[in-house]
């Protein structure tokens, strides 16, 4: 067991379960019901969703897409579109903000509430200086200053001046916080803060609200889809399903030890650092139901194991149920919640060898890829004044063997994605050298399966476009095979792109990738929109395919755990450069660069020996002389800040780092 | 910065060969015969052969073209046939009441369109029959619009003047020649108010037609700025409505929007042109429409360059 | 003051003795130079700031003196003798004399402008003594005394300004926005496409004019010209009003409609080379199927007279080159049927200046010929275009509908311009050699009676060409407000009155 | 027994085939119906080219006096100063300038979407190169290159609809190229090009059909605009010459009668204000369901 409780912020009272004393509350929210309507469908967005929410509290708001996690939150702000049909209430600090007027809401929010929401770059309006929109919220200069500095924006008298895109996205989710409590709010909602970010900076940002609550004694509902970010900073969770709550308790009951088996497959099927390699990933079967046909008993029934005939007939209420070790008690909407522990779990069976007969391969000599010292620049033209070059790969050599599966790790910007395309030559690096085995061209899975696919082409169109050269029958063969093998119904080639659910979408831009299995199947972050249950699949689809077919792959994320799953080894990128590469394994349990131990502890849920990484990743514009991880690295020596270090191989080992002075184990 | 000036610069200069080779073209193949019509029927055979001579008609069109375009680069824009007088100077004199109508036409356009796109997005009281006036209005052929409005506020009401950019003698003739501008700098409020009094209804008629295009285009980027995550951001602060369409929306939305009334401008000019030749606008406008059935090539040219 | 502007801002001097004269031009004037000078439009301006050495008689094609007492003229027909007003003064003081007209002709023959056709055969001026002004000319030229009558003939011009404002262009450019003449008024602001202000010479030889100043604005549009003299801004209108409009201003009390003649003919030629009038036969068939009366009522109502001559009326005597054929189309019916099929076509254009009656004329006159079985299109084709005409008839129109004036009350400029072969505006190019000779003898004899012979000889000529179908004669209508008077007209000045005879009740 | 089964097997396939057909029509009549900008469109162009039949006389035949004014017997909407019927003529007026309007557009749409679609999806030289043109023509006045095209080549409706079609694509090209930009900036282009279609099929499948839509809610926009500029110029005298029967050219030729006469130019002005608002709806309708998705 995880144990989610490390923070060093102490929680404003242990007792505080599902239930808190009426004078204590901040917010309320009771029987509530959305409905939304799109073309003459009745969307139930939430059906009667019930929480209080604590002074001083953080209540974490968790569920897939869909779930109606945002729903509530803009209830409680009282933003639901004027078209949205709601009943029930949703008090905040004596404001009903379903039911009060547009002055007593307005109000409502400007002295009791603040929002954060996902996205700083669209969250602020690009054509106004911070400055100003500060003084939205804030009373006078010096407040907004104050307010600036009291979120730790470095500088606030030049930032003050800044607009939102020259500041970095952790400067921005920070503007957007001190803009959130700028009133001295009791509530903050905020929505998905962190999942923009980087892990480096959720981190910090995580960091940074956690001790706002506790300097301010605000009140926090915290919307987020991760289980584990909402263990790392809730005191309770509450877990929605279909626009009901699922489970609400104490955050390390839900986290630990969930009553619902909701609850426990999204637990599951949530990768991290300790998930076994050697087997396909437990998941959730099927996909959330959709708003306008939902069941009439449990939402989550048709995807439960334990489902009952009953379960499909009523609607579970919620209800106490108290967990065995924790020995709290959470309030859980499954009528079985405390038979679930009587039952086992099915491990999967381990994952097959990789198959000999390799695909796609013209010469069976051919490594899949082998890239030489890359270079990559490109010029970027500040407006008024001259060009400038990012350098989005600074001198990468990379070699995959056949049949393994590489995983390159990096935050955002640290070329990865660059790496990719230049490895299958949609881009030409300015230097160096790319090698490709002959035969089948690798393919890529892109991060957004729906926009890597022609909106108005059927999937079917889109799949024999593969196999342009094949007769009409042949081509239709080879679609509905690819369709069979990613697990598709071939009913689907008739479909667009955007008639299909998120999941659907996924496998069809894989089943796109190996109508004719390449040799090297190249994966740019193909999880990382998913919801949890979704990506489990997916990473269990790629394992599965590569294996069965033989191809090589390339995956790129920037989720160490997933990097940790799906790659026999791991390459580390900073800045246009692997800085680690090596055994995923080993490299996890025992990093030598210190930049991949800092990501390593930034991850949400970790058992953290030290404090995140501060700073974020400078631009690729002006990357500074030396080692360019320097400025953030604490381990840093004279000679970092003159020589850039290479990649050198460990001796004896596997491994190789970029690092004067690596972390000794 | 210089950069982009050269090139446009470059780009301009480019239209202008273009445009003089290509009015050369049409000049050269109308069938007609420009300087028999400025000389009039009577005049004698020799004196038209000499006239053209003079205006270098049969010289070969690549000579004619290289003379055109030396001129230009001098600013010279040829003679008019009809006025006899340059071109430049011609268009130095007419140009100005045209720029003051299209300015203030503009400006009309603009704050009805903004107030249509506004009031049209934020669905306020009215904003209906604002819609439905504008978009009426902006179906009405613009020759018919004037002449009814006409009728309506000059004959039957007598509210405002039916011609001209003033009704003083004395009106200001000043530095700018923009009436509007010049009386301010003369210290003349009455001249002022006379030529704004002038200019209230071809600029309204005129501006109607962009309005709608303008509302339209504005309605459509503060509907898209509503739904953003920004103008969210401003309502959880406690906004009004009303603020967060003024200070975000509206902020947003006006990039397009004022390159759609940038577009707007070229799409202007027929109605100007129409416009001025009903109220007797001595602009650009009057100019062209008596340089037609002369074929006043070297005016239409000049016009069309500028 | 005379303008009863109700325009708020503007501010009427009501007490001062001002009487200005609000009238509106269609578009802008030619320059007012009177050498270079040659359009309808403007007429008004250079009539009143210049004065020639005779005039027509008003609405005749009388010549009294204007500027020259009276004059004689040599047997032999080559020598004019003026004698010239003692008691004329240009504006800036200097006195009118024959020195005056020989620095005015030669002007205009420098100026090479389009009306110094009408001084090519002079041969020598000269000034025997101040107030004796004598030309010679090589060869006679009957209509030369219509030349110095006529509104584009030689006018005086103040030599004092020509010298002082020579500018090294003749004074061109001056006089392109100033006036330097003996006449009634004198230009005091020409702004193009702004308007024109003349105002009263006060030293005017034949009596200050009643009116102190007239005000010219450029209002294309007639409609708006309407507005505006129903609304007082416009004291009259002096042509371009839809002939309904016209007839409504009739029967309103407050505005009068005052019509002359005028030296304006409607006509339609056929084009002899090309086409189904080739045939001498169908043109000849063509000048019977009008119904002249009728067409004339149907789009002129009483504001035009039937034409019954080839030649404008009032140039020649009634009956004279007449063109006055019974109505039977039904032997152009008869031709057209006998025609073989896609060979039935008539291309109609009518020359597109106007604006106002010719495209509706030329619509029912496509009407009428359709039913007779002809497959009409009718075009406009723009004035410039008009004149071009001549260099190539085979592509020009069947038919050409149009409306011209003469530059005088006499007969050799309208047939030699519009009829001679060589005329350079003989549009379709119709070639009757016998009437070329026939005006060449008009133009050369002395004799009052020899000369109206030979012209009418020439017009019958013309006439039997079939060349030709004449429509109507025009008028001159004005639409002025009830209580102006004094209109004076004389024929061969469209769209002018006289300024200097107008008054107010 | 043999041909009888295959007679079944033909009768069949015969019913099948028709039932595929009506299917088909009813899903294009769906289609039709739901897109009630574009039917609205279809239907009008369907009117005007049947004014021909619904029209009571041909349109250049005079059948009475001249003036007659409206709901005279005979003339349902009058007759004009030649003593033609109106309401003949304003059908006739709408089919032309209906028409007028659509080729203008069409060519406009089809000049532009090419030339929007290669600089868009070519990019670097090719682009700026195209787009300096597009911009070089878009900066020409249009009515003023109207003017001198018609003045040099004289007053006709084609010259007219030439001129404006040689200044009206770039909006066009404009519109399209931003859209293709955008759509080529989308992944699915790569993916596209990475699954091997040659840069034809990205041309025509993978990008051109994105740029449709607003294409096409542009043009329709666009219709007003459009027959309004060829009112305006028939009323310069640069349009449809004069027995044509073009509502633009009917109303400026017939202003004088305003104060006398008025229905004489107001009434084609009615039909031109009913197209114009036609167009309008239309464009918003199409526009709006455009947003929608
Ligand atoms: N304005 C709206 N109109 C129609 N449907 C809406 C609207 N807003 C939300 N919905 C629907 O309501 C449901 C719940 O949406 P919500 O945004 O709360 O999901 P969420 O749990 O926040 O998911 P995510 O993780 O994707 O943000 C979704 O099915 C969504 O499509
Ligand atoms: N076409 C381009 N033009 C200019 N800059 C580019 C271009 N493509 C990438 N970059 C820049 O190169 C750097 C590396 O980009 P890349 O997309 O490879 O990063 P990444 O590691 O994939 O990041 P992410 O996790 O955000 O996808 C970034 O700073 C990016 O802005
Ligand atoms: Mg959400
Ligand atoms: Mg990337």
């Amino acid at each position: 067991m995880l144990s989610a409780n490390t923070r060093s912020a102490a929680r404003p009272g242990e007792a505080l379960l599902n239930r808190a004393e009426p004078q204590q509350s901040v917010a309320i929210v009771d029987s509530l019901e959305v409905t939304f309507h799109r073309n003459r469908q009745r969307l139930p967005a939430l059906r009667g969703v019930s929480l209080e929410v604590n002074a001083g509290e953080i209540l974490g708001l968790v569920g897939e897409s869909g779930s109606g996690k945002s729903v509530t939150g803009m209830a409680l702000l009282g933003l639901l579109p004027r078209t949205a049909e709601v009943r029930g209430s949703a008090v905040v600090q004596g404001t009903d903000m379903v039911a009060a007027t547009e002055n007593a809401r307005r109000e409502a929010r400007r002295q009791h509430l603040g929002a954060i929401f996902q996205d700083p770059m669209t969250s602020l309006d690009p054509t106004m200086t911070i400055g100003r929109q500060i003084s939205e919220a804030a009373t006078s200069k010096d407040a907004a200053l104050e307010l600036l500095r009291s979120v730790g924006v470095p500088d606030p008298e030049r930032r003050l001046k800044a607009y939102p895109h020259q500041l970095s996205g952790g400067l921005r989710q920070r503007v957007m916080i001190a803009m959130a409590i700028a009133s001295q709010p009791s509530l903050i909602i905020a929505d998905e803060p962190t999942t923009a970010l980087d892990v480096s900076v959720q981190a910090q940002i995580l960091e940074l609200l956690s001790e706002l609550r506790t300097r301010l004694g605000t009140s926090m509902i915290f919307v987020t889809h991760d289980l584990a970010v909402a263990a790392q900073i809730a005191d309770r969770i509450a877990v929605m399903y279909a626009g009901r709550i699922a489970e609400i308790g104490t955050a390390e009951q839900v986290f630990s030890e969930p009553r619902h088996p909701y609850s426990q497959g999204l637990l599951r099927s949530r990768v991290s650092l300790r998930t076994d390699r050697e087997r396909p990933l437990a998941t959730l079967s099927g996909e959330p139901p959709l708003l306008h046909d939902l069941p009439t008993g449990c939402p989550f029934a048709p995807r439960c194991e334990h489902a009952l005939q009953a379960c499909e007939e009523e609607l579970p209420r919620l209800r106490p149920v108290a967990a065995s070790t924790t020995k709290a008690t959470s309030l859980t909407a499954c009528i079985r919640a405390e038979e679930l522990d009587q039952i086992d779990h099915e491990e999967a069976a381990s994952w097959g060898p990789v198959a000999t007969e390799l695909a796609g391969y013209g010469n069976p000599r051919d490594l899949p890829l082998v890239m030489d010292n890359v270079h990559k620049s490109f010029t970027v033209e500040k407006r008024f004044r001259h060009r400038r070059t990012l350098k989005a790969l600074r001198g990468v050599s990379l070699r995959l063997e056949r049949g393994e599966s590489v995983a390159l790790v990096g935050e955002s910007g640290s070329g990865k994605s660059t790496l990719l395309r230049v490895a299958v030559g949609l881009t030409h690096p300015d230097d160096g050298e790319v090698r490709i085995g002959e035969g089948e061209p690798p393919q890529i899975v892109f991060q957004d399966a729906g926009a890597s696919m022609t909106p108005w082409l059927t999937i079917g169109t889109l799949l024999e476009e593969r196999v342009s050269s094949a007769s009409r029958a042949d081509r239709r063969t080879f679609a509905e095979q690819a369709l069979e093998l990613v697990g598709l119904d071939v009913s689907i080639a008739k479909a667009k792109p955007r008639e299909l659910s998120g999941g659907q979408r996924q496998r069809a831009a894989i089943a796109r990738a190996i109508v004719k299995p390449p040799a090297l199947l190249l994966c740019d972050e193909p999880t990382s929109a998913l919801d949890v249950s979704l990506a489990a699949n997916a990473l269990n689809l790629i394992g599965s395919l590569r294996r069965r077919l033989g191809m090589s792959v390339l995956f790129v994320t920037h989720d160490l755990a997933a990097a940790r799953l799906v790659g026999d080894r791991i390459a580390v990128m900073y800045l246009g450069r692997i800085v680690e590469i090596g055994p995923a394994d080993e490299v996890i349990s025992d990093p030598l660069h210190p930049y991949t131990k800092s990501l390593i502890a930034s991850m949400p849920g970790a058992q953290r020996r030290e404090a995140p990484t501060d700073g974020e990743v400078p631009s690729a514009i002006d990357v500074p002389a030396g080692c360019s991880f320097r400025a953030r690295c604490n381990r840093a020596v004279s000679c970092c800040a003159t020589d850039d270090p290479t990649l050198v191989a460990v001796s004896a080992t596997q491994r190789s780092v970029a690092c004067h002075n690596p972390v000794s184990s | 910065m210089v950069r982009f000036i050269a090139g446009r610069l470059a780009s301009v200069i480019g239209v202008l060969l273009v445009l003089s080779f290509v009015m050369l073209l049409l000049q050269r193949y109308t069938p007609a015969d420009p300087v028999r019509a400025k000389l009039g029927a009577n005049a004698n055979p020799e004196l038209v052969a000499q006239e053209r001579a003079r205006l270098g008609y049969d010289d070969p069109l690549p000579l004619q073209y290289v003379r055109y375009v030396s001129d230009l680069a001098s600013g010279d824009l040829q003679e008019s046939l009809r006025t006899r007088r340059p071109v430049a100077e011609d268009i130095g004199d007419f140009l100005p009441a045209t720029a003051e109508l299209g300015a203030v036409a503009l400006l009309f356009a603009l704050f009805l369109g903004t107030i249509l796109g506004i009031a049209s997005s934020a669905r306020s009281r009215g904003s209906g029959v604002l819609r439905v006036v504008l978009v009426a209005g902006s179906s009405v052929p613009v020759f018919l619009l004037v002449l009814l409005s006409l009728l309506l506020f000059y004959r039957q009401l007598g509210w405002l003047p039916a011609t001209g950019r003033t009704g003083l003698r004395d009106a200001p003739d000043g530095p700018t020649r923009f009436l509007l501008i010049d009386s301010l700098i003369a210290g003349r409020p009455d001249a002022f108010f006379d030529a704004a009094h002038h200019l209230v209804l071809p600029s309204i008629c005129l501006a109607i037609g962009p309005a709608v295009a303008i509302g339209r285009v504005l309605r459509g980027g503060i509907l898209d700025t509503l739904e953003l995550d920004y103008t969210r951001t401003a309502r959880s602060l406690g906004m009004s409505e009303r603020s967060v369409v003024l200070r975000h929306s509206l902020r947003n939305a006006i990039g397009p929007t004022l390159s759609i009334a940038g577009l707007q401008v070229g799409l202007m000019f027929a109605g100007i042109v129409v416009v001025e030749s009903i109220v007797a606008w001595p602009g650009i406008g009057l100019y062209t429409v008596q340089s037609i059935p002369r074929l006043d090539f070297p005016a239409i040219a000049g016009v069309t360059l500028i | 003051g005379a303008s009863a502007s109700e325009d708020a801002d503007a501010p009427v001097d009501q007490g001062s003795p001002d009487k200005i004269l609000n009238v509106a031009f269609v578009g802008d004037m030619q320059v007012p130079d009177p050498d270079i000078f040659y359009e309808v439009e403007g007429n008004l301006v250079v009539t009143s700031a210049y004065e020639g050495l005779v005039r027509y008689v008003p609405d005749s094609a009388e010549i009294e003196p204007a500027l020259a007492e009276s004059w004689t003229v040599s047997d032999d027909g080559l020598t004019y003798t003026f004698a010239l007003r003692p008691d004329v003064s240009f504006p800036s003081g200097a006195t009118m004399d024959a020195d005056t007209w020989i620095t005015s002709f030669q002007r205009r023959i420098d100026v090479e402008g389009a009306p110094s056709y009408m001084l090519a055969d002079v041969v020598e001026t000269a000034a025997p003594d101040p107030l004796t002004f004598v030309v010679t000319l090589g060869s006679p030229v009957s209509a030369f005394l219509d030349y110095m009558a006529a509104p584009y003939g030689p006018k005086a011009v103040d030599p004092t300004v020509l010298e002082s404002e020579d500018g090294g262009d003749l004074a061109q450019s001056y006089l392109a926005s100033n006036s330097a003449g003996t006449g009634p008024y004198q230009i005091s602001r020409f702004e193009l496409g702004q308007g024109y202000e003349l105002t009263a010479n006060p030293t005017y030889w034949d009596g200050e004019p009643y009116f102190t100043a007239i005000d010219i604005s450029i209002v294309p549009d007639v409609t708006t010209q309407r507005l505006m003299l129903e609304n007082g801004e416009l004291d009259m209108i002096l042509h371009g009003l839809p002939v309904a409009d016209v007839e409504s201003f009739r029967s309103n009390p407050d505005f009068q409609v005052i019509q002359f003649p005028v030296l304006l003919k409607t006509a339609i030629s056929a084009n002899p080379n090309k086409g189904m009038f080739e045939d001498p036969a169908a043109r000849a068939a063509l000048q019977t199927v009008f119904d002249k009366a009728a067409l004339t009522e149907q789009v002129y109502r009483d504001q035009a007279s039937i034409s019954t001559q080839i030649y404008p009326a009032g140039v020649l005597p009634a009956g004279l080159a007449a063109d006055a054929p019974e109505v039977d189309s039904s032997a152009l019916e008869a031709l057209i049927a006998a025609l073989p099929d896609g060979e039935r076509t008539i291309d109609m254009a009518y020359s597109d200046d106007e604006g106002g009656t010719l495209p509706r004329l030329a619509e029912i006159v496509a009407a009428q010929l359709g039913e007779l079985g002809a497959e009409v299109t009718v075009r406009p084709i723009p004035i410039a275009q008009v004149f071009d005409l001549v260099n190539d008839p085979l592509s020009g129109p069947d038919l050409l509908l149009w409306t011209f004036n003469p530059d005088a009350a006499e007969p050799d400029g309208w047939i030699r311009i519009f009829m001679n072969s060589e005329g350079p505006v003989n549009f379709l190019q119709c070639s009757v050699p016998e009437a070329d000779a026939l005006m060449d003898q008009g133009l050369a004899a002395v004799d009052e009676a020899s000369i109206e012979q030979f012209y009418a000889e020439a017009g019958s000529a013309i006439v039997d060409s079939g060349c030709y179908v004449t429509i109507a004669d025009l008028q001159d209508v004005v639409v002025a407000r009830a209580g102006i008077t004094g209109f004076v007209h004389q024929l061969p000045t469209p769209y002018t009155v006289r300024l200097k005879d107008l008054r107010e009740e | 027994m043999s041909v009888t089964l295959q007679e079944a097997a033909t009768e069949l396939s015969a019913t099948d085939s028709l039932r595929s057909f009506w299917s088909r029509l009813e899903r294009i009549w769906a289609g039709a119906r739901a897109n009630v900008g574009t039917s609205v469109i279809v239907i009008f162009s369907i009117a005007a080219l049947g004014a021909p039949l619904i029209a009571p006389h041909p349109p250049d035949a005079i059948v009475g006096e001249p003036f007659l004014t409206p709901l005279s017997s005979g003339a349902l909407l009058g007759t004009d100063d030649v003593g033609r019927d109106m309401l003949t003529r304003i059908l006739f007026g709408m089919q032309s300038s209906w028409l007028s309007a659509l080729v203008v557009i069409a060519s406009g749409v089809l000049v532009g979407g090419i030339i929007g679609l290669i600089a868009g999806a070519a990019g670097g030289l090719v682009d700026s190169v195209l787009m300096r043109i597009t911009d070089t023509f878009l900066a020409l006045p249009g009515p003023v290159l109207a003017i001198a095209v018609v003045a040099a080549l004289g007053p006709s409706l084609r010259n007219t609809l030439v001129a404006v079609a040689v200044v009206w694509w770039p909006l066009y090209a404009r519109v399209v190229r931003a859209q293709i930009r955008e759509l080529a900036a989308r992944p699915h282009v790569e993916a596209a090009q990475l699954a091997g279609a040659s840069r034809l099929r990205i041309l025509t499948h993978h990008l051109l059909p994105g740029a449709g839509p607003v294409a096409i809610v542009a043009a329709t926009l666009d219709v007003s605009a459009l027959i309004l500029t060829l009112a305006s110029l028939s009323f310069l005298g640069l349009g449809a010459p004069a027995p044509a029967p073009e509502l633009g050219a009917m109303s400026a030729r017939g202003l004088p009668y305003l104060l006398e006469f008025w229905w004489i130019p107001v009434l084609p002005s009615v039909a031109i204000f009913c197209l114009a608002v036609i167009a309008n709806l239309a464009g918003d309708a199409i526009r709006d369901r455009e947003a929608q998705r």
